[in-house]
C-alpha cells in the first residue's frame, strides 16, 4: 500500500482501537482508590517474613523471583542477539588503527574535559555497587545498580580513550561477566531447591530487617542480577562501540 | 481527575502506534515503540496508586503505614527491563539494515515483497 | 538522501531524553522510587548511548557509501 | 513434585555456560552439549505429563503457597495439555538441534545458546499458571527468536524479516501488559485461577470486554491470524530451519493454546451469557484466516513461504476449532496441533535439504532436478497428505473431531472450509512435489506478478553440493512416522479427549491450583469416528491430489477460462498478495484494524 492509503486505514482502524481502549480504561476503579488485597498482604508479610524493608525488591527477587528469571533472560537473550546480529562477517575486517581510535575523542575535548571524565568513574562504580548492595533496604537493586556499574568504564571512552576502555572492560571479561550473572541467578533458584525442596524458596539466614547482609538470599540474587546486567550493557556498548569506531566495511 | 493518567496513557498508546506508521526512519519507528510501551507503564502504575499513601519502601516508616502497591511496580521494573533489551536488539537491527539496505526508510526495505 | 535524514531523528533523541526524565517525575509523583531509579537511569545512560552510537555507525555508513558511489 | 522447576531452569543454566565457554569450546562439544540439555527437558516433561495425567497438581515457587484464597507466589499449573504442549516443544528443540548438527555453520555457540532459552520460553510458557509469567514469557521467546529470525546478517532478507517480526510482536505484548492491569485492577490477582474464580459471579462488563479482547489480540498475533497475520512469511522465508521448524512447529501453536487457556480458565464465567456471539467471532476470525492462508499457500512459489502460509492456514482450524468452545473441539485441535506441528517440521527440514543442496528454494528454479533424490519426494509426498488428512492419520483424527465438533454446534458449513484449506495446503505441496521430483508441469511461470524470486535472496549460499548428510533425512523421516503412526496409537486420541475435557473443567481447575487438592472429574465421553469423517478425509485426499495434478498439467486450461471470471480472480490474487508488502508501516496499520475490529465486535455483542 502507499503511504496515503496506509495512513487512512490506520486512521480509521486508530478511532476504532480508541474507542475500544478508552471504553475499558472507563470501566477502572477511580485513579487513587486503590483497594487490592494482593498488595495489602505483601506489605503484612513484606517485613516481618521477609525482613526486607524495600517490598518492591522483596517481591522482585524472591516473591515473584520467577518473573525476574524471565526477564533476567529477556536481557541475555537481547544482548546475544545484539552480539549475533553486529558480529563482523569473513568480508569485513576490523583493522582499527591504533592512533585514531586510541585518541578516538569528540575534536574540542579539553584536557578539563578528560580528566573530569576519569574522576567520575570511580565515583559511578561506588554508587552503582551502592544500589546493588542496598537494594533490599532503600529503593534500588541489581538492574538499577547493574546499569550504573555499566555507566563507570562507559565514561572512560567518554574521556576519551576508547582502547583504555577496552582494557578496563574487555569484551571477553564482560561476555563472562553477563553469562556468569544470569546462569547465578538461576543457580540460586536452583539452590533453592536443592538446600530447601522448593526452586527459588530462601536458604540464607535471615539479619536484622534494615541491616546490610539482612535479606537472605536476596542479596546474593540482587549481586548476581547486577553482576549480569552490568555485564550485559557493557556488552551491548562494546559492540556498538566496535560498529562506531572500528569496523570499516571492507564490503564496500 | 480520576481518569486523566488513563486516558494520557491510551493518547501516548495510539500516538505511538501513529508513529510507527507514518515512520520514514527505522531509528524513529524504535522510538515510536518506547513511546506505546511508556503506555503501559502509566495504566500499571496507574491502577496500583492509592490517595495520600507512601512508597513501599519501610525503611523509616512505620509498617502500618497506608503504602502504595508494590505489585505493579514490579510489573513496571519487568516492563522497562523489556523496553531497554528490546530497543537495543532493534537498534542493532536497524544499522544492519542500512549497512544492507543502504537507506532507513522501511519503504526501501525491498527483500520481502510478496 | 544526504545527512537531512538524520537531522530529525537526532532530535527525537532529544525528545525521548526529556520524554524519559518526565517519565521519572512522573513515576516520583506515583510513588514508585524503584521504578524511576530504573527509568531514569535507562533513559539517560542506557537508551541515548545505543542511538548515539547507532546513528553515528548510520552516519559512517553514509559517507562511504557516498564515497564509494562517487569514485564508481 | 520436585523436578517441576528444572524443565526451565535446565536449559536456563545451560545457555548461559554455553556462551561463558563459547571461545574455548569445539563444535562438536556445543551440539552434543545443546542436544543432551533438550533432552534432559523432554524427558522431564515426559515425567510431568505422566504423573499430570493421574491428577495435575500447582507447584507454588518460592515456596509461598495461597493463604486464605489470596495468591502470593507464582504457581506452575501443571495439567495434561500444558506438560503434553512442553514435551512436544521439547521435542521438537531435540529434533531441530540434531538436523543442525549437520546444516549449517553456527556461529560459535551463540546460535545453541538462543536455541536453549527458546526451550526454556516455551517450556515456561505452556506450564506456567501465572498470568503476567505468561506474558513474560511470551516476550522472552519473542526477544529469542528476534535474534534467530535475523540470524543470516549476510543476506538482506533476515534482517526486514526480523525487524517486522521484532515490531509487531513487541505491539502484541504490550497490549496484553495492557490487558493484565485490567485484570489486575478489577480482580485484584495475578494467578490465573484466582482470577477466573473472582470474575465467576459478574457480568462481562466493558472492562473484562476490552481485556479479552487485548489479550486475545496479543495471542493471535503469536499465532498469525487475519489480520495480524503479515510478520509470519516474512520470518519464515528468512529464518534458517532449524528455527523454522520450531516456529511452524509449536511457537504458533503456544499462541492458540494461551487463548484456549486464557478463555476456560478466566473468561469462561462472565462470558457464558453470551458463549453463541463469541463462538461466531472467534469463528468468523477462524474462517478468514483459514482461507486466506489456503488462497495465499497454494499462489505460493518460495517453498518456506508456501509452508509459512500452509501453517497460517492451519492456525485458522485451531481457531475455529477453539472458537466451538466444546470439549470435542478443544480435542481436536490438540491432536491436530501434535500432528501438524510434526508434519510441518519434517516439511521445513526436506526444504532446508533443498536449499543446503541446490542453493535456491523456488519452485521453478528446482523444476525436475529433484529426479535423483526419491526418499526425499516420498518424504515431500507424505508431508503433502498428511496436510491434506488422508484417513487414519493424526490430522486425520483430529480433523474428525473438528468436523464432529462443528456439527454439533449446529455449524454445519464449517467442515467445509476445513476441507477446503487441507486441499490447497495439501494440494500445494503435492504440486511441489511433483514438479521438483518428478519435473511435471511448466519450468517457468509467467503470468501472476511474483514476489522477489527466492533465488535472489538464496544466491550466497550458491555452493551446491552433490550429497545431503543422512541424518538432514533421517529426523525429518523420524518426525513424518511419528505424525502418522500418533493417531493410531490405542490410547492416544480418547487419552487426549479426556484431558482437554479436564482443561476445560474450570471449577475443579480453581480448585486443585488454589485448594492443592486431589482434582475429581466428572467422567469424559470419548467420540467414535462416523462415515462422514471418512468421506471428509477422503475428499479432501482426492481434492489436494486433483488440484495439484491440475495444475500441474492443465495448466493452459487456465486461458480457456471466460474472461469474465479469470481476470476478476486474477486481480482478486494480486491485490491479496499486494497487501503482503513487507512495509512495517502496512504491518502495523492492519495490526490496530485487528484490534479495533475484535475490539469493537466483542463490544458490541457481548455486553
Amino acid at each position: 500500500m502507499n503511504r496515503t492509503t496506509r495512513l487512512a486505514l490506520f486512521g480509521i482502524a486508530v478511532a476504532g482501537f480508541g474507542f475500544v481502549l478508552v471504553d475499558g480504561l472507563a470501566g477502572l476503579p477511580d485513579f487513587g482508590n486503590y483497594h487490592g488485597v494482593y498488595g495489602q498482604v505483601i506489605t503484612g508479610i513484606g517485613v516481618t517474613e521477609r525482613h526486607a524493608t524495600d517490598l518492591v525488591t522483596a517481591l522482585n527477587f524472591d516473591i515473584r523471583g520467577f518473573d525476574t528469571l524471565g526477564e533476567e533472560f529477556i536481557l541475555f537473550g537481547s544482548v546475544l542477539g545484539v552480539v549475533l546480529i553486529l558480529r563482523e562477517l569473513r568480508g569485513e575486517s576490523e583493522h582499527p588503527n591504533r592512533h585514531e581510535a586510541d585518541e578516538h575523542t569528540f575534536a574540542g575535548a579539553s584536557e578539563a574535559l578528560r580528566a573530569l571524565g576519569l574522576m567520575i568513574v570511580p565515583a559511578l562504580v561506588a554508587i552503582g555497587v551502592y544500589i546493588v548492595v542496598h537494594g533490599q533496604i532503600t529503593p534500588g537493586g541489581g538492574f538499577q545498580g547493574g546499569v550504573i556499574l555499566a555507566a563507570g568504564p562507559f565514561a572512560v571512552f567518554l574521556a576519551g580513550r576508547y582502547l583504555r576502555m577496552k582494557l578496563i572492560a574487555p569484551h571477553m571479561l564482560v561476555e563472562l561477566g553477563d553469562a556468569a550473572g544470569a546462569a547465578g541467578y538461576a543457580l540460586i533458584g536452583l539452590g533453592g531447591l536443592v538446600f530447601v525442596g522448593v526452586f527459588f524458596k530462601n536458604f540464607l539466614p535471615f539479619g536484622i530487617p534494615g541491616h546490610l547482609l539482612s535479606a537472605g538470599q536476596m542479596d546474593l540474587a540482587s549481586a548476581a542480577v547486577g553482576l549480569e546486567v552490568s555485564g550485559a550493557f557493557l556488552v551491548a556498548f562494546s559492540e556498538f562501540l566496535d560498529q562506531a569506531v572500528l569496523v570499516k566495511d571492507g564490503s564496500g | 481527575m480520576s481518569f486523566l493518567p488513563f486516558a494520557v496513557a491510551a493518547w501516548l498508546f495510539l500516538a505511538g502506534l501513529y508513529g510507527i506508521v507514518s515512520s520514514r526512519n527505522l531509528i524513529r519507528t524504535i522510538l515510536s515503540l518506547t513511546i506505546v510501551q511508556s503506555a503501559t507503564y502509566l495504566v500499571l502504575l496507574g491502577v496500583g496508586y492509592a490517595d495520600h499513601a507512601q512508597a513501599p519502601i519501610f525503611a523509616d516508616i512505620p509498617q502500618t503505614a497506608k503504602a502504595v502497591d508494590p505489585v505493579v511496580q514490579v510489573l513496571v521494573l519487568t516492563d522497562i527491563v523489556i523496553e531497554a533489551t528490546v530497543t537495543a536488539l532493534l537498534l542493532a537491527m536497524a544499522v544492519q539494515a542500512h549497512k544492507r539496505f543502504g537507506s532507513l526508510d522501511p519503504s526501501d526495505l525491498r527483500a520481502l515483497r510478496d | 538522501m544526504g545527512p537531512s535524514c538524520l537531522r530529525p531523528t537526532r532530535f527525537a533523541r532529544l525528545v525521548l531524553g526529556i520524554y524519559g526524565l518526565s517519565l521519572t517525575m512522573v513515576f516520583f509523583v506515583f510513588q514508585a522510587p524503584d521504578v524511576a531509579l530504573s527509568e531514569v537511569v535507562v533513559s539517560t545512560v542506557g537508551l541515548p548511548v545505543m542511538i548515539l552510537m547507532a546513528l553515528r555507525k548510520v552516519r559512517q555508513q553514509e559517507d562511504e557509501q557516498r564515497s564509494s558511489g562517487e569514485d564508481e | 513434585m520436585h523436578i517441576t522447576a528444572l524443565t526451565v531452569a535446565v536449559p536456563m543454566i545451560a545457555a548461559p555456560t554455553l556462551v561463558a565457554f563459547r571461545h574455548w569450546t569445539p563444535r562438536i562439544l556445543n551440539d552434543v552439549g545443546a542436544t543432551g540439555v533438550a533432552v534432559a527437558v523432554a524427558t522431564l516433561c515426559a515425567l510431568l505429563l505422566a504423573k499430570t495425567i493421574k491428577n495435575p497438581f500447582a507447584y507454588w515457587l518460592a515456596g509461598w503457597r495461597p493463604s486464605h484464597m489470596v495468591t502470593i507466589g507464582i504457581s506452575l499449573s501443571i495439567d495434561p495439555i500444558g506438560a503434553g504442549l512442553a514435551t512436544f516443544a521439547a521435542i521438537l528443540v531435540t529434533g531441530a538441534l540434531v538436523y543442525s548438527w549437520r546444516y549449517f555453520d553456527a556461529a560459535d555457540g551463540l546460535f545453541h545458546a538462543l536455541m536453549l532459552v527458546f526451550l526454556a520460553a516455551m517450556a515456561g510458557f505452556s506450564l506456567t499458571g501465572d498470568l503476567f509469567n505468561l506474558v513474560v514469557f511470551f516476550e522472552l521467546m519473542g526477544a529469542v527468536a528476534y535474534a534467530l529470525t535475523a540470524y543470516k546478517i549476510e543476506e538482506r532478507g533476515p534482517i526486514q524479516g526480523g525487524i517486522n517480526f521484532a515490531i509487531s510482536n513487541s505491539i502484541a505484548a504490550y497490549a496484553m501488559f495492557v490487558g493484565v492491569a485490567l485484570l489486575y485492577a478489577r480482580t485484584g490477582a495475578l494467578n490465573m485461577a484466582q482470577i477466573g474464580a473472582a470474575l465467576d459471579g459478574h457480568r462481562a462488563d466493558p472492562l473484562v470486554i476490552v481485556a479479552m479482547t487485548l489479550l486475545f489480540i496479543g495471542f493471535m498475533t503469536k499465532a498469525a491470524a487475519i489480520p495480524v497475520h503479515f510478520w509470519l512469511a516474512d520470518a519464515h522465508a528468512v529464518a534458517p530451519t532449524p528455527v523454522c521448524v520450531l516456529f511452524s512447529g509449536v511457537m504458533v501453536e503456544l499462541g492458540v493454546y494461551a487463548i484456549a487457556r486464557l478463555y476456560w480458565t478466566i473468561f469462561a464465567g462472565p462470558m457464558a451469557p453470551h458463549a453463541e456471539e463469541l463462538r461466531a467471532i472467534l469463528i468468523a476470525f477462524g474462517t478468514v484466516t483459514a482461507l486466506w492462508g489456503a488462497v495465499m499457500c497454494f499462489s505460493q512459489r518460495h517453498i518456506k513461504r508456501l509452508l509459512a502460509f500452509s501453517t497460517i492456514s492451519h492456525v485458522g482450524l485451531f481457531l475455529c476449532g477453539i472458537g466451538l468452545l466444546s470439549a470435542k473441539g478443544l480435542a481436536g485441535v490438540a491432536t491436530y496441533i501434535v500432528g501438524h506441528g510434526l508434519t510441518k517440521a519434517a516439511l521445513f527440514m526436506l526444504a532446508g535439504v533443498l536449499l543446503h543442496r541446490f542453493g535456491t528454494i523456488d519452485e521453478f528454479d528446482l523444476h525436475g532436478v529433484g529426479r535423483g533424490l526419491p526418499l526425499i519426494g516420498a518424504l515431500f509426498a507424505t508431508g503433502g497428505l498428511l496436510l491434506a488428512a488422508v484417513p487414519v492419520v493424526t490430522t486425520f483424527f483430529g480433523k474428525s473431531l473438528l468436523d464432529g465438533a462443528a456439527i454439533d454446534a449446529h455449524y454445519a458449513w464449517l467442515p467445509t472450509v476445513f476441507v477446503i484449506s487441507s486441499m490447497c495446503t495439501g494440494g500445494a505441496v503435492l504440486r511441489l512435489t511433483g514438479r521438483v521430483f518428478l519435473g511435471w508441469g511448466a519450468s517457468e511461470r509467467e503470468d501472476v506478478v511474483q514476489a522477489v524470486p527466492a533465488r535472489e535472496e538464496e544466491d550466497e549460499e550458491t555452493a551446491t553440493r552433490d550429497f545431503t548428510p543422512r541424518l538432514m533425512v533421517l529426523v525429518p523421516a523420524v518426525l513424518l512416522a511419528g505424525a502418522i503412526m500418533i493417531g493410531l496409537i490405542p490410547g492416544a486420541v480418547p487419552g487426549i479427549e479426556t484431558a482437554a475435557a479436564h482443561f476445560r473443567d474450570h471449577a475443579s481447575y480453581i480448585g486443585w491450583v488454589l485448594h492443592g487438592g486431589r482434582a475429581h472429574f466428572p467422567p469424559a465421553s470419548t467420540s467414535h469416528l462416523e462415515t462422514y469423517d471418512y468421506l471428509y478425509g477422503a475428499g479432501a485426499t482426492v481434492g489436494a491430489i486433483v488440484l495439484a495434478a491440475v495444475t500441474l498439467f492443465a495448466y493452459r486450461l487456465k486461458d480457456r477460462l471466460p474472461a469474465i471470471v479469470l481476470s476478476p480472480a486474477l486481480a482478486g490474487l494480486r491485490t491479496l498478495r499486494g497487501l503482503h508488502s513487507g512495509h512495517i508501516g502496512d504491518y502495523i496499520a492492519w495490526w490496530t484494524a485487528g484490534a479495533a475490529l475484535l475490539g469493537g465486535t466483542s463490544l458490541v455483542f457481548l455486553k
